[in-house]
This record gives C-alpha cells, structure tokens and sequence, in this order.
C-alpha cells in the first residue's frame, strides 16, 4: 500500500525532521507510529499525503509514486486517506456536523448518503447531540474526536491518525482504538502516531519506533519502547 | 452534477455570507465607497464634455459679403461644405440692429446709419460642428466669390479647442486612475478579509477538495458582496444626482450649466458600475483565493 | 519604565512590520490610494476657488461723470468705500479709444467723435474686492454728487455670484465626502488586518498584558503605515502637479486657468494629507485593537 | 489561596458545563483535576482566571471575590497565574524565545532577567536549540512544552495547567510532572487538569474528579477514577 524508500526530510530552516528512512506498509495493516517528542512522527504521516514533499528519496501509495503525482493525481490521493491532524485543523465556520459532512461532499457523496452516514459516526465517537456545535464550542477532547470522525467517516483506503487519543481519557482513548481496530479489521490500513504506551502494549500490533527522525525499531506485534 | 455543484456554491456562500455579515458588510461598504468616487467622477467628466459642447456651439463664423454677391449660390455653397452644422443669413438692417443691442443705452450713437446709410454689409452667420474645424472652414469660405471677409474670434476659438483637448486628456486620466485605484481598493479589501480564512482553504486542500470546490463559495460570495456594494453606490450617486438635477433647474441664471439627462448615457454609467461591481467582486474573490490554493 | 514602554513598543512594531511585510505594504497603498484622491480633489477645489477669484477681479463697474463733476473730491469719496479694490480713471478720449477697439475694423464709424464733438463723459472704472459687493457699491456709488450715470454688467454679476457660492458649496460637500470615504476606508483596512491577529491579542490579554501593552505596537505600527502610505500619496500627488503646473505654463492661450502655486497653500494641503494619514493609522488601529481588547 | 462556592457555568448555547461546584486549594497544594471528556475540567480552570464568568456562585483568589475584580484588578490576577492552555495558544508571530520572554515582559521584568531566566527555563523543557522557531515549525509536543515554559518562568503563585502532556511521550511527560512537582515543594500552588491515569496513580496527589460537570470525588493522595 504504502513504500518509502530512504525518504529524508530536511525542513526549510535546516531542522533534518527525517533521515534515511525506508518502509513498507501492506494493505490491511495496523502500524503503531511511535517516538519520543520531535522523532518526526508527524513529518512521516504528512510526507505520505503529500502536505510535505521529502527532501529526498521515493513515496509510493498503490505502486505508483506520489512525487510525480499532478495536481488532480494529488487530489485522488488525498481523497483515499483519512487523516486525523493533530492539530484537529477543523473548519471554524462549519458546525460538527458540517464538518464532517464536508469530507463526503469533498468525495461526491449524495445528500441522502450524507444525511445518514454523518449521524452514525457522530454517535460511534460519542459525539451525539453536539452536532450544531462550532469547534470553538467543543471541549479538547470532542474536538478531537470530531476530527476521527472526519477521517473514517468516507471509509478510506489508508486511516493515518496523528496522536487522536492525546486530549481523551482512558476509556475514551480506548473506544477509539477500538473503532480504528474494527475499521483496520474491514480491510481498512490504519497507521497510528501515538504517546499512549498502554494502548499500544495492550494491542500488540506492529509498532514502528523512530527517533530523532531514525527509524531504531520496526516490530510485528510490538510493546512501548524505543532506543537502547 | 454541474447542477449539485452550484446548488452548493451557492448555499455554502449563503452560509458564509450570514457567518460573516460584518465582514461582508464591510467590504460591501468599502466597494461601494470606491464606486462612489469612481462614479461621481464619471458624471462630472460626462458634464464637462457636454459643457465643452455647449459652448463650442456658441462659436460663429462671421461672412461678410460683396455688395454685389450671389446669396443664393454662396448659400448652397456653405450647405455643401463638410462640417457646417448651421447657416443663418443676416441682412443688413438686422445687423445694424444686433450693433445697437450691443450698444445698449448707448445706441443713440448709431442712430446716423440708418435705412440707406447703413454703412453694414450684409452677411452669413455660420456654426461649425466642432470648434477646432473653425479655422479651416474660415479659410475656405475667404476664397468664395462675392465674400468680402470672414471673421471669427480666432483667439477665442484656439483657446477653446486647446481647453476641449485638456478636458478631454484630464477627464480619462482622472477615470482611468479612479478605476485603477478602484480596482485595487476593492481586490485588496477582499485579500485582506481572505487572510482570515487562509488556514481553511488549506485544511479543505488536505481534505482532497479540488480548486473550484473551494473557489465556488468564495467567487459566488465575491460577487454578492460585489453587486450589494455597486447597488448602495448607484443609489446613492442617483439620488445625490438627482437633487443636482433640480436644484440647478432652479437656478435659471446658471444657463451654461446644463447637467446631462440622457437616460442612455446615465443607464450605461449605472450599469457600469454595477457591472464592474460584480466582476470586481468574483475576480476579486478569484484571484485572492488563488494565492492560497497552492497547498 | 515609560521609555522602557516606548522602547518596547518600537521594537515590537519594527519587528511586526518586517514579519508581516506585505500586509503593511497593503495597507499603506490602500491609504495611500485614498489620499491621492483625496488630495487631488483638494487641489481642484482650491484651483477652482483662484479661478473664480480671477473672473471676479474682472467685473468692473463703471461710474460715468457729470461734465461739471469734482474729479478729485468723488476719487477721495471712492477710495473711502469698504470692499473697493481698485479705481481708475478714464478720461472720455480715453474712453473713445476703448470703444473704437471695440469697433474693431469698423472704427471709422466713429471718426467724426473725434476732439470736441466726443459724446462720451469721464468716467471712473472700481473693481470690487468680490463680485457679490458689486451691486451694493453700484448703489452707493449713484448718489455721490457728480456721477451721471453707473453701471455693471448686473447680470453677469449676479451669475458669477450664484456660481461662486455653488462652486464653494460643491468644493466643500466633495472635499468632506471624500474626507470620510477615505477614513472609512482607512479604518475598514485596518481593522481587516487586525481580524487575522485577533486571536493573538486574545492570548495577550490571558497572559495579563494591559491595554496599553497591547495596543502600543499597533498603533505606531499604524502610524508608520500610514505616514508611509500619506508619503507615497504626497510624492505622487506633488510630481502630478507640478508636471501639470508645469504644461499649464506652456500653453498661453489658457491664460484663465493659473494654476495655485501658493507654496504656503500647497504646504498646508501636502502636510495635512500627511497628518491625516498619520493620524489615520494611529486612531485607526487603536480603534480597531479595541474591539478585541474586551476579553 | 482559590475558594470556589456553588459554581455553576452554562455556555451561551445553553450546554451546562459546570454544574454546581464547591472546592477549596489552599495555598502550596498540588491537585489533579481528572474526568472524562467533556466533564468540565477546562471551563473549570478558564473560571479561575477569569477566561470566563459563572453563570452564578462565587469565586476566591488569596481571600478576594474576583467577580468583583475591575479591569486593573483583573490583569494583576492574571499575572499571579501561570497558565499551560490544552490548545497552547502560543503567539504565532513571535519565536519561542519570544513567546516565554513575553510572559516576563508583560511583569515588567528587566532585560536582563529575561536573558537569564528564559534559556533556562527552555532547557529545563528540553526546548534548547528551538530558541529561534516560530510555533509552526514545532512539533506538537514542542509547543505544548512552550506553553509550559511560559506558565512557570514568572514564577506563579499558581500554576493551571490544562492537559499539559497530551502530546508528549511517557519520558517526557513524567519530566515535566517532575519539574511541576519541584515548582509546587518551592511553595507553588498547581493544578493539573489531565488524563494521565499513569501519572496520576504514580504520584498520589490531591484527585478532584469531574463528570458532567459535577464534582463526583475529591481525595488526599488519589489516584485515576472516577464514577461508580
Ligand atoms: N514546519 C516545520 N518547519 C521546521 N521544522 C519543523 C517543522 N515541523 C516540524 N519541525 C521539526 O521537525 C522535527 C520533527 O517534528 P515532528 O512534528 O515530525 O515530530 P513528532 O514526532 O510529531 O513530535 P510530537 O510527538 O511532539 O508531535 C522537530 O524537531 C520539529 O521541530
Ligand atoms: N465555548 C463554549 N461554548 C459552548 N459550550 C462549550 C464551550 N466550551 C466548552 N463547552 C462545552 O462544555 C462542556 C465542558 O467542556 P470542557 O472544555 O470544560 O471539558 P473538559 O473537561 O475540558 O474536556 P476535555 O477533557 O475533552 O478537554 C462540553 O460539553 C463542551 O462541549
Ligand atoms: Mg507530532
Ligand atoms: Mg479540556
């Protein structure tokens, strides 16, 4: 599904975010991202979308490589994954609702799809009854899960999740990577940049370990832990 | 789908419009403040090509004839000249008249000339089209047999024609530099309120939505904005023109200034701005956007 | 701790100014624009003024005298009049010869006026300080002992005068409505750029930054935008003018249109375009960070 | 040092977020705030520093009811507080240094202090080196340790800290507890909304536990739980 190949990141003010990496992620996998603050988790799942070009080195998505993707090839791209920023990066003027509903309408959807899907995933994130809420309403952590559920809801290919449990609680943080897991079980890949060592010692799914943008450890079936 | 999308531009900027009342209000304002000068402007450059007009028509060549001239053929002859826009033949007695009217109280003076002893030729009072084809005409009447001579107030005519020519010069630069400053006033308010929105454009870029799906709502809303803010500039400058209409009918004394009321003339300055309103709006809204599509 | 303020402040507004470059930049044209049409309209309405005050030096009233009139007693009583610019006198071969240049070609009508037998009085000419007192020196003038007759073109006087006011009104209506568009423009400006920085003077106020500390960066950064946008608008303004005084000269037959030249004049028109641009940026910015002061 | 009594806050959309709270922190206390997303932990802390007003009930600061406080009073309060926002609110035109240095000059303190405290404070987050990045070019973890730098180099009576972990790694987070724990045995009240469960089962401090806005549990040397 997704190869990298001795793909760097060097950042426009000289930081070097990712060094030399090569990876390979198959159809229906579920990889944990993992590194200390600053490894480069975030700069790897932005290099795979395509918000950030590497500075050198290949990207394949399907086979075919995303650097010499045009602009309606980056489009389609984009359109194929789902993609939990951890930033959130929702849209200030649109209600939870319309938040969510955007990422269909982006993809086509018809109104009636729309109308049903919308409220489904709300509910499967916990957020029912917020759906008129503007993000500047919403507690971190419903802000939050309004971005999952942007992401899942047009049932993507590839399920990239930047630190989606960082502002939930235990038991919520667990219901999520509940949800991915069900997701990545329908055949959907599921690549997760996370903090949260107990989820991912309780998952034991592989875990791709970086530091200081070097990929150290790449497990099947792993536990938290990085380094020597 | 065409249709799906258009039925989406337009709610989606009917949302954002409501959303953003003050800020559509705002730039609405400032567009309709730059119509304003614009157009005020452009009635006053109207105005002062009509008056310039008016005036030229006042210029007269003067023909005086031979006691023994042909009136009838040299009649025909001025007819047939290009540029003549009128020719009045004066006699004599009446030119001894229009003397003593210009004499005023004083025209006890004349009063020797009388009837046989009328000193006056007879004469041909011509108007040209223009003023600057006065000269030419003046020389060519001069070699017309039975004229004994032509006069016309060549100062007053060079002078005229000179002022004509800087009118003309000053009137379009001043409307060309209007709508430039127009132009930029309006695209850069629109920039400006497109700043505050730079970080959604790129999150909807990252979401996959294509260029247009995002340009749709902002080009669409441009243009209301747009049109709304010609709209409040038209009534104004048709109202305030309005009043200057009948305040200066009023004043009978103010012969000279006749304010253009050709409905044609006015419909297509209104129409103008409004037209240049919208464009200005959507265009506007384009090409901001535009700089922030490269994500 | 003040010029610790003030040092701040500066520091801050240099800072903000280089970071955000173009928004500045933007803003200061958008001022700069306004004021260049400001402006321009304030040296056609000033121009406008002088060449009204030109026609008006030219209406004249003529006193003509009785034969047996005391010359120098009516000059003293004239000069003694409020609102009197100028008198002169002109004795009747004087008075001949305007009017046989009046004639023109045809002054041999009046060849036999000539010595004893002119008909004409003396008279005295006395130009009024402006057109609107003419009528009531006229008055005045009649009942001197010795003056036969007065007279004036009365109405052209009364036409100039009407003209006057009108121009006088119409200058100043446009001078103030463009005076506010430019403000309003000026302060719309400002306060759109400030919406993109809206959340950042929120997080100044959760830190605890007082108003002042907030405010003072914006306001100098606004004052030095807008002094620099009233710069450019003056720059541009005084080149245009000058290379129009500068063509006027060249043309003598537009001998009515005198161009102000006024150093004093134009020195009060630039500099205020530049303490309004000034006083723009400051006063708009504060205004405008107030709004998002109340958290 | 912070009474609240009967404190209830029901957002202009009609969601009541705080229903109903009485708590009292003297003076040197080191409290969690803990609870479920959406419980009310953050608008709980925005009412103590004045981010927000209760709907009705009253609140205390160093024995003064700050409802009553006027605009002069309200800044000084502020400037008592040291606060770690769950959304960073860093200043995205000023460069790290510049952010922290900010917290300091708006007390007025002299250039020379700035240029001695801030660099310190900086490596004690582990931000040395990142002096000169503006906070977009800053890992989430990064800016979340910003903020952290700027709530403690002026040296609060209190410090509010609103989920100041949700983006670090394990190591990372039990650092910056630590450095909290130093600053609370120097004499520093701090409260730490969070959802740690790790954390908070470690260190055994003061638990004041939150669900739909309710105060459910507040307990000497608690540990992470909450409901029935
Ligand atoms: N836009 C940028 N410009 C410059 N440097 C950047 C930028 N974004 C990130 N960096 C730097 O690149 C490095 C890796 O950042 P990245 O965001 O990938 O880390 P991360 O693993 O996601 O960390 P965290 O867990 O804190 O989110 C960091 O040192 C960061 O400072
Ligand atoms: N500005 C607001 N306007 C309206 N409702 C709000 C606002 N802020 C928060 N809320 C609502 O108030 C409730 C409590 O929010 P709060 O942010 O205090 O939760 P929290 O405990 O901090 O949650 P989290 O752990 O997810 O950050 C939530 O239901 C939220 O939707
Ligand atoms: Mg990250
Ligand atoms: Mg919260």
């Amino acid at each position: 599904m997704i190869q990298l190949y001795n793909v760097s990141k060097v950042y426009d003010n000289g930081v070097p975010a990712v060094s030399d990496i090569s990876l390979r992620i198959a159809k229906g996998e579920f990889v944990f991202l993992i590194g200390p603050s600053g490894a480069g988790k975030s700069t790897l799942t932005k290099l795979i979308f395509r918000e950030q070009l590497p500075s050198s080195g290949q990207i394949f998505f399907r086979g075919r490589n995303i650097l010499r993707f045009g602009p309606r090839e980056v489009l389609q791209l984009r359109r194929q994954i789902g993609v939990v920023f951890q930033d959130f990066r929702l849209l200030p003027r649109k209600t939870v609702y319309e938040n969510v509903a955007f990422a269909l309408e982006v993809i086509g959807r018809s109104r009636k799809e729309i109308r049903e899907r919308v409220p489904a995933v709300l509910a499967r994130v916990g957020l029912s009854g917020k759906e008129d809420a503007f993000p500047d309403q919403l507690s971190g952590g419903e802000q939050q899960r309004v971005g999952v559920a942007r992401a899942i809801v047009k049932r993507p290919l590839v399920i990239l999740a930047d630190e989606p449990t960082g502002n939930l609680d235990p038991d919520t943080s667990r219901e999520i990577m509940d949800l991915f897991e069900v997701i990545n079980r329908d055949g959907t890949t599921v690549v997760i940049a996370t903090h949260a060592w107990d989820i991912v010692n309780r998952m034991r799914k592989r875990v791709v370990a970086l530091e200081n943008g070097r990929l150290v450890r790449d497990e099947e079936r792993g536990s938290y832990s990085y380094g020597a | 789908m065409a249709l799906n999308s258009l039925w989406y531009c337009t709610r989606q900027a009917c949302i954002s419009l409501t959303r953003n009342f003050w800020l559509g209000v705002a730039s609405a304002a400032m567009i309709a403040v730059s119509l304003i000068i614009l157009g005020a402007f452009l009635l006053v450059a109207v105005n002062a090509n009509q008056f310039m007009r008016i005036v030229e028509s006042t210029v007269e060549i003067n023909v005086f004839l031979e006691d023994d001239a042909d009136v009838r053929d040299l009649q025909h002859r001025l007819a047939g000249l290009r540029g003549v826009e009128e020719i009045r033949f004066v006699p004599k007695q009446q030119g001894l008249q229009e003397l003593k009217k210009a004499f005023g109280e004083r025209h006890d003076l004349l009063s020797g000339f009388e009837g046989e002893n009328n000193p006056l030729p007879d004469s041909f009072r011509v108007r040209a089209e223009r003023a600057e084809l006065v000269p030419t005409l003046a020389q060519q009447i001069s070699f017309f047999p039975g004229v004994y001579k032509v006069r016309y107030g060549q100062e007053y005519v060079e002078a005229l024609v000179k002022v004509t020519r800087w009118v003309n010069v000053v009137a379009l630069g001043a409307v060309v530099l209007l709508g430039a400053g127009a132009v930029f006033l309006i695209v850069t308010t629109i920039r400006l309120s497109m700043v505050a929105r730079q970080d959604e454009i790129g999150i909807m870029k990252y979401l996959g939505a294509s260029n247009w799906y995002i340009r749709g709502p902002f080009v669409l809303e441009g243009m209301v904005v747009g049109l709304a803010g010609a709209c409040a500039a038209v009534a104004t400058l048709g109202a305030g023109y309005y009043y200057l209409v009948v305040v200066l009918e009023r004043l009978p004394l103010l012969f000279f200034i006749q304010p253009v009321t050709d409905p044609n003339m006015l419909l297509s300055i209104f129409g103008g701005l409004l037209g240049l309103g919208l464009l200005m709006g959507g265009v506007g809204s384009l090409i901001s956007v535009r700089k922030f599509l490269q994500v």
